[in-house]
């Protein structure tokens, strides 16, 4: 039963479910963060995401509606993310904590209003085979790739990340350029919380998002902010939770196993392993 | 007075239009915004029990506020104040439990233990940030979660007490903060906060220590310049903000709940930055913000039971001052310091 | 004691069609009979809260009764962190309810320090022992229930492995553990039990995961204990061809996903909340700790109204011989996993 | 030069009363310029003179408060420098925009990506550009990335950014600033390149001799005014000198020194410094400085001046060598410790580095003296606020208010603050970096006077400019930095310009 063979398999098997979620939301971010604008909301949109999702289901029984309306609540959450951060040049940090606090609070809210019970919404139906959202979600790390590093788009979008003044100069429009970027990273994450609910598990629970949310902001800078350095990162990350899922009972505790992401991250970042080096205007204010 | 005036005029403002904003989402879903705030007013301040827990959640904001406060002053963003109460917290419960003292003794040795452990919690994202220019918003949030899952391992296992929770040995009777107020848990705590706010607000404004601090917050390169080295005192206010925390940590165990659980804060670090901006990163400030949020995490309670809305509502209007005190060109805006992105000139 | 659950029983039937066990969060209802003083009953939830469709909702469904039956007010509060328990348990004794249940053990201490406070408010605590003149405490035998759950799982695994899904390790969740344990020993000696633990209550995801790789590994059967985690574990089995089941924990879930929830270890706290409700109703507060075993009907399996077609022949004739026996005290179910170590299986007749 | 009659073509840009003002301060008041195919028309004047304000202006970066502007006769609106480009306008920035991790091809062709199917076309680019780059003999790898570049070549990819536009206008905002010498000359061939290609050039310089030898045409702007426009044959420095400072200063008014100087106060040897980017800026400088005497250290900005100055003043670490102050070794103090020790700092950067803009005047004033002179653990602010009256006495600081940020004052008033506090009485070493960069006429000499005055009173001054003017009318002793070495060393009063000026370019060659 625990011949190396059978616990490749098990963890083969676990290892897409961890990592999907992660996937969609670290993709949110380096979108996102290549665009000049840090997004450590992603918790919180994961979370909006999520919700939406299940209360989409449960009132129109269409999944595929539901993970639309998951899409369009990340885009508004993300969109407030924006305004704040350029239109009111506010501390991005600050602003994404806001978020934070403000979706966990009003999710809870909501799910105690609209389903009449607090805690969690009911079963609702889901994606009868999440694999689905998998493959769009690797398919995705492609095409985030290839529009960063190989298309016009991407370059105007790296230059309104790195210098936004030289891009500027060039003709582009640094303000739509950041909007587009963080509505769109906003998308992908909640399309990772809408892999959770209705994707997943096909319930909407208070706490479900568990962390998610910022081990996906930690691969996006233990991937230095790449596709598929994120995406590889997310793999890593959600490699070790599965095998902490297959071998549980082993020598070291879990938390321990839990606790390397985070970890890893904090090596990451204080360069010991390859500095990690963000785009050169990320968190920058932009102001003509 | 009248300078008095015109720094609390965003601050109210902001709080005046994350109060209207949520109770637009309130009459969204049916709800009396009117009722709502009455019963969570009523909650907050009706009664001597509920101005006494008031209080309670207030000490424990305001000592986690002062310290993401005097980070902000610093130039830097502490987002670690709830991971650093847990080690302040848990660092508190194993001096309590192991130390024998008369209370005179062991009570401040507690809360010193309790300012240590929060301290070496911030300190290590301090060292990162001045030695290896790592940003200290991503590490604290990621020591955040190292806080968590190490005093949960902690917890259930080596210090784990023998009660049937996930906790430890409960701190010698000697370590106990009593109440101040018979029939309260009102602790010598708040006191302590608010002495401590004042002293931080001499401390800002009229030592060298906090000039310079202040100066590397500005300006880094202004700071080095005048003689200073900006990585001691990224350190240094690193260390006093996760002691603050840890404060919040300890006085939690000693005055409310006499161990450690790994569960102890229902997200004091997190609002305490709602606290800190709210207050404008001014101890004094800072006092009257997190009266406002203890009242408003206390009267949720009240709000819950008898107007029938449920508490995580406060999140919201906690998220939506956090936004608008944070918002530069709203008139209710702190036009808050600039942050400088990164280190300049790290060696 | 048996006098109160026969009340309690027929008050559950009564109302089982009507409350459907949803309430709402912070009902504060009129008193529908119209007595002279409706009883004032509250609650404050461990940190768990409402909708976790187990624990708290056992004990809000019991509240819930009490109200449609006997005319109570009652609120509920729930509780974020450790730390409001007592503020919690406080406002609801100076709002003046005459009895107010502490969900779970957790609130063991915080109880502790307020019931001296409010010597004339009467508190009831679920789970822990909690010694003051005011204070009922309840507790369960959980092993007794999950010692019958390890007999149907012993007795209808066909692949021969069973396994215990647990959430945080405590000592309640190592009960259900060793009592399952002992009960699969006791009906299938050829079975292996695998033992997980998903580390929390609240990620769904990761109870559904664990689940997975459970029956990856050779599992027909899981035994979930762990909070919310549970209903992830649920939907696992529910995307699995027949044959794979869940063992749900404290409230009937055998309906959320009905024919995929062999049954459910069943925790009477409802009913519990009701009978002692019912007493106060007549100010006859017991006194001191109540357990609430097989033998009192304060645990139980479900009826298995949707999977009694699965189960093989004689099974639920087993379960009930060896339901007999617990009651009788002739068999004693080990509680923590050293008195499984000690445990002598009891082979009936019957086994396979 | 430039036929006039009704024949003649309109300019290729002109600008009529263009007026901008920031808040109180009027940057421009009704300039007029213009430009012509085929012609190089220098602006010049002081900083803070308008020039940038102008050129931002034109190119569309600021929205003018008034005026008109016209690209060959036709009226146009600039809503943003997009519109300005395609226009044919494009512009060289002082601080270049460059994204440092892009490549050469990426950065000139930003914003007209070559795409084919789709997906950018790296190899069709890369090719572009080189083609581009060898038309004018750059020799620019299009694959290279720029943060490997130099300043030189940074400044060729800025250059290529506006000529792959094929801009017919084309703005140089002070182009050498930054540049060696020889790097200077291969730029002026590319001007006078892009002349003859019919392209009209906007020059903004502060160098005279550049100006007289490039332009065709100069239009000097002081304090925001058009104070004189005219052809370069009827310009010559002094004229052109008088037109910016607005009253004839005599260069070589150099006032007998009072005192001899005294003995070796500063010592250093074989000093190395470590630049930003962990490159060498400093390569083993050796040099003698004595009480009482002024050493004026010349060369082109970025030469290394500002790392040394740092490292003497103890804000950089040496990564070889020492220095002496005093009979003490010092290179491993900090500045505090070399603060206190009397030795005294000017940077270069007022505002990032002399002041902490949000602090009060009175915490200002005691920048860098606050460990020296507080009480117990406190700050002695009354000691602040009299320092604030005494400098505000003796530099008249407009607007002066103790309470005042400092942000609320003007530059040329922030520098007054800073430069009071430094030169107090008892400095005993003060190294000064541009000293008198964007201030008046009238502060200038002011704070020239209390350099002397200082000195006479025995103190050490190291003093680097990038004005080789004020280098040669303080000095006692001039030092010329090249590539963070000493390429020469003359004595104020016998050295030429000309002297001067080959040793600045002597060792420096093309990278």
């Amino acid at each position: 039963m625990s011949t190396p063979w059978l616990i490749a398999l098990a963890v083969a098997k676990v290892l897409p479910k961890k990592a999907t979620p992660l996937i969609f939301a670290a993709l949110g971010g380096v979108i996102s963060e290549n665009g000049g604008i840090v997004n450590i909301a992603l918790e919180g949109i994961m979370a909006g995401g999520a919700f939406a999702a299940v209360v989409t289901s449960y009132r129109t029984h269409d999944v595929v509606l539901a993970i639309f309306v998951a899409v369009l609540t990340g885009m508004a959450l993300a969109a407030v993310l924006a305004y704040f951060a350029l239109a009111q040049s506010a501390d991005q940090i600050v602003v994404g904590m806001a978020i934070n606090i403000l979706t966990l609070g009003m999710t809870a809210y909501l799910v105690s209003t609209v389903f009449g019970q607090p805690g969690a919404s009911p079963e609702v139906p889901g994606l009868r085979n999440e694999a689905v959202l998998t493959w769009v979600a690797l398919a995705l790390v492609v095409v985030v790739h290839v529009i960063l590093y190989r298309t016009r788009i991407g370059i105007h979008l790296r230059a309104v990340g790195e210098e936004p003044r030289a891009a500027a100069t060039a003709g582009i429009n640094v303000v739509a350029y950041r909007y587009a970027a963080t509505i769109a990273g906003g998308a992908l994450a909640a399309l990772g919380g809408a892999y959770l609910s209705v994707g997943e598990t096909h319930i909407y629970s208070d706490g479900m998002v568990a962390g998610r949310g910022f081990i996906a902001l930690a691969a996006v800078i233990f991937g230095k902010w790449t596709p598929f350095g994120a995406a590889g990162a997310c793999a890593f990350f959600a490699l070790f939770s599965s095998l902490q899922i297959v071998l549980q009972g082993g020598a070291v505790p879990a938390q321990f196993l839990e606790m390397l992401p985070y970890l890893l991250t904090i090596v990451a970042i204080a360069g010991f392993i390859g500095r990690a080096r963000p785009p050169a205007s990320d968190g920058v204010p932009y102001e003509r | 007075m009248r300078d008095a005036l015109r720094h609390a005029a965003g601050p109210v403002g902001a709080l005046a239009l994350a109060l209207i904003v949520s109770s637009f989402v309130m009459l969204a879903f049916h709800t009396n915004p009117i009722a709502a705030f009455g019963a969570l007013l009523h909650g907050a301040f009706g009664s001597k029990q509920g101005s006494a827990e008031t209080l309670v959640q207030t000490t424990a904001l305001l000592f986690a506020g002062l310290g993401v406060a005097v980070a902000f002053r610093a130039g830097l963003f502490n987002i670690g104040a709830e991971g650093q109460l847990v080690a302040g917290g848990l660092s508190t419960a194993i001096a309590g439990a192991a130390l024998h003292a008369p209370a005179i003794i062991e009570i401040p040795l507690c809360l010193l233990a309790g300012a240590i452990g929060g301290a070496i919690w911030g300190g290590i994202a301090g060292v990162l940030r001045a030695r290896f220019g790592a940003s200290e918003v991503i590490t604290t949030i990621m020591l955040n979660y190292v806080a968590f899952l190490g005093s949960s391992y902690l917890v259930s296992g080596p210090l784990r007490g023998d009660l049937s929770a996930p906790e430890t040995a409960p701190i010698a009777a000697t370590a106990v903060m009593a109440p101040i107020i018979a029939n309260t848990r009102l602790t010598a705590a708040l006191p302590l906060a608010i002495l401590l706010a004042l002293y931080l607000w001499w401390w800002l404004g009229r030592t060298v220590a906090g000039y310079e601090l202040r100066a590397v917050g500005k300006s880094e390169r202004a700071a080095r310049y005048a003689g200073v080295d900006p990585r001691v005192v990224i350190v240094r206010a690193m260390l006093m903000s996760g002691a603050l925390a840890g404060l919040a940590g300890a006085t939690e165990v000693l005055g409310l709940l006499h161990r450690f659980n790994a569960e102890l804060s229902p997200g004091y670090g997190f609002t305490s930055i709602a606290v800190a901006l709210l207050g404008a990163t001014n101890p004094i400030g800072v006092i009257f913000s997190a009266l406002f949020f203890g009242a408003l995490q206390n009267g949720a309670l009240a709000m819950q039971s008898l107007a029938g809305v449920p508490k995580d509502l406060i999140s919201v209007v906690e998220g939506l001052v956090i936004l608008f005190v944070a918002a530069r060109k709203l008139p209710v805006g702190l036009m808050l310091a600039r942050r400088p992105a990164r280190i300049e000139g790290d060696s | 004691m048996r006098r109160l659950f026969i009340l309690a029983a027929a008050a559950a039937l009564f109302a089982g069609c009507s409350s459907g066990g949803s309430g709402s969060t912070a009902a504060s209802g009129t008193n529908a009979t119209g007595t002279n003083s409706p009883i004032k009953l509250a609650m404050v939830t461990d940190v768990g809260g409402l909708g976790d469709k187990s624990f708290n909702d056992s004990a809000n469904r019991g509240l819930q009764w009490a109200k449609t039956q006997l005319g109570a007010q009652v609120t509920v509060l729930q509780s974020r962190s450790v730390t409001d328990y007592e503020p919690n348990l406080s406002t609801l004794a100076d709002q003046g309810n005459d009895l107010i249940f502490a969900i779970g053990f957790l609130m063991h201490d915080s109880l502790n320090d307020v019931a001296p406070r409010y010597p004339a408010t009467h508190f009831a605590i679920i789970d822990s022992d909690v010694d003051q003149p005011n204070v009922t405490s309840i507790t369960f035998r959980e092993e007794e229930s999950s010692f019958l759950a390890g007999v149907i799982a012993g007795l209808t695994t066909k692949k021969n492995v069973v396994a215990f899904l647990g959430g945080i390790e405590s000592p309640l969740i190592e009960k259900f553990q060793a009592g399952f344990a002992a009960g699969v020993e006791s009906v299938n000696p050829h079975a292996t039990m695998l033992v997980k633990y998903t580390g929390s209550f609240d990620d769904v995801a990761s109870g559904k995961e664990y689940t997975s790789v459970l029956f990856d590994q050779g599992a027909d059967i899981v035994y979930a204990a762990a909070g919310k985690c549970g209903l992830g574990a649920i939907d696992e089995a529910q995307s699995r061809p027949a044959g794979y089941y869940v063992i749900g924990v404290d409230s009937d879930q055998d309906g959320i996903a009905p024919g995929k929830v062999l049954t459910s270890a069943l925790k009477h706290v409802d009913h519990a909340v009701l009978a002692l409700a019912a007493d106060a109703s007549r100010s006859d507060f017991p006194r001191g700790n109540l357990v609430f075993g097989l033998k009192e009907g304060g645990v139980g399996l479900t009826e298995m109204k949707y999977t009694r077609r699965y189960l093989p022949a004689g099974a639920l004739a087993t379960e009930k011989a060896y339901e007999k026996l617990i009651v009788a005290g002739k068999l004693v179910v080990p509680s923590t996993l050293v008195q499984l170590k000690a445990f002598v299986p009891v082979h009936l007749a019957a086994t396979k | 030069m430039i036929q006039s009659g009704p024949a003649a073509p309109p300019p290729a840009l002109s600008a009529h009363g263009i007026t901008k003002r920031f808040g109180s301060l009027v940057a421009n008041d009704s300039v007029d310029f213009d430009v012509h195919f085929g012609e190089v028309h220098a602006l010049i004047g002081e900083n803070g003179a308008g020039k940038s304000t102008l050129m931002n202006v034109l190119y569309g970066v600021l929205r003018p408060d008034g005026g008109s502007i016209r690209i060959e006769g036709r009226d146009v609106s600039f809503a943003s420098c997009s519109n300005a480009m395609r226009a044919g306008i494009g512009m060289v920035f002082q601080h270049f925009l460059l994204i440092d991790r892009f490549t050469v091809a990426e950065n000139v062709l930003l914003g007209r990506e070559r795409t084919r199917g789709g997906f950018t076309d790296r190899a069709a680019a890369e090719s572009e550009v080189r083609e581009l780059a060898a038309r004018y003999k750059f020799g620019l790898d299009p694959a290279a990335r720029v943060e490997a570049l130099n300043v030189g070549a940074r400044q060729q990819v800025e250059l290529l950014k506006v000529l792959e536009r094929d801009a017919r206008i084309v703005i140089l905002d002070e182009p050498t600033a930054a540049l060696a010498p020889a790097e200077t000359a291969a730029l002026f061939d590319v001007v006078r390149r892009l002349r003859s290609e019919g392209r009209a050039v906007i020059l903004i310089a502060h160098k005279l001799k550049e100006v007289m030898a490039l332009a065709d045409r100069v239009t000097v702007l002081r304090r925001g005014k058009v104070s004189g426009s005219l052809p370069i044959d009827r310009a010559d420095a002094a004229t052109l000198a008088t037109l910016m400072v607005g009253k004839v200063i005599d260069l070589d008014a150099r006032e007998p020194r009072r005192t001899a100087p005294g003995d070796v106060a500063l010592a250093v040897r074989d000093l190395s410094v470590l630049n930003d980017d962990r490159l060498p800026a400093v390569r083993g400088v050796s040099l003698d400085v004595r009480a009482g005497e002024i050493l004026g250290l010349a060369g082109v900005e970025g030469n290394g001046q500002t790392e040394f100055a740092e490292a003497l003043y103890g804000l950089r670490p040496p990564s070889g060598g020492s220095v002496t102050f005093a009979e003490r070794d010092v290179s491993r103090l900090s500045a505090e410790a070399r603060r206190s020790a009397g030795m005294r700092y000017v940077p270069a950067d007022r505002q990032r580095e002399g002041l902490v803009l949000d602090f009060d005047t009175a915490e200002n004033a005691l920048l860098g003296d606050q460990r020296r002179t507080r009480r117990g653990m406190r700050l002695d602010l009354p000691l602040g606020q009299r320092l604030a009256s005494a400098i505000d006495a003796r530099y008249s600081l407009a607007g002066f208010d103790p309470a005042k940020s400092a942000v609320a004052y003007s530059g040329g008033t922030q520098q007054k603050l800073i430069v009071g506090r430094e030169m107090t009485d008892d400095v005993r070493m003060l190294i000064c970096v541009a000293p008198t960069r964007g201030v008046d006429i009238g502060a200038a000499a002011t704070i020239h006077r209390r350099l002397r005055d200082v000195r006479d009173r025995g103190a050490s001054i190291v003093l680097i400019s990038f004005d080789l003017d004020e280098i040669r009318a303080l000095s006692d002793r001039i030092v010329v930095f090249s590539e963070g070495r000493i390429a020469g060393e003359f004595a104020a009063e016998s050295a030429t310009d000309a002297q001067l000026g080959a040793c600045m370019a002597g060792v420096s060659s093309v990278a």
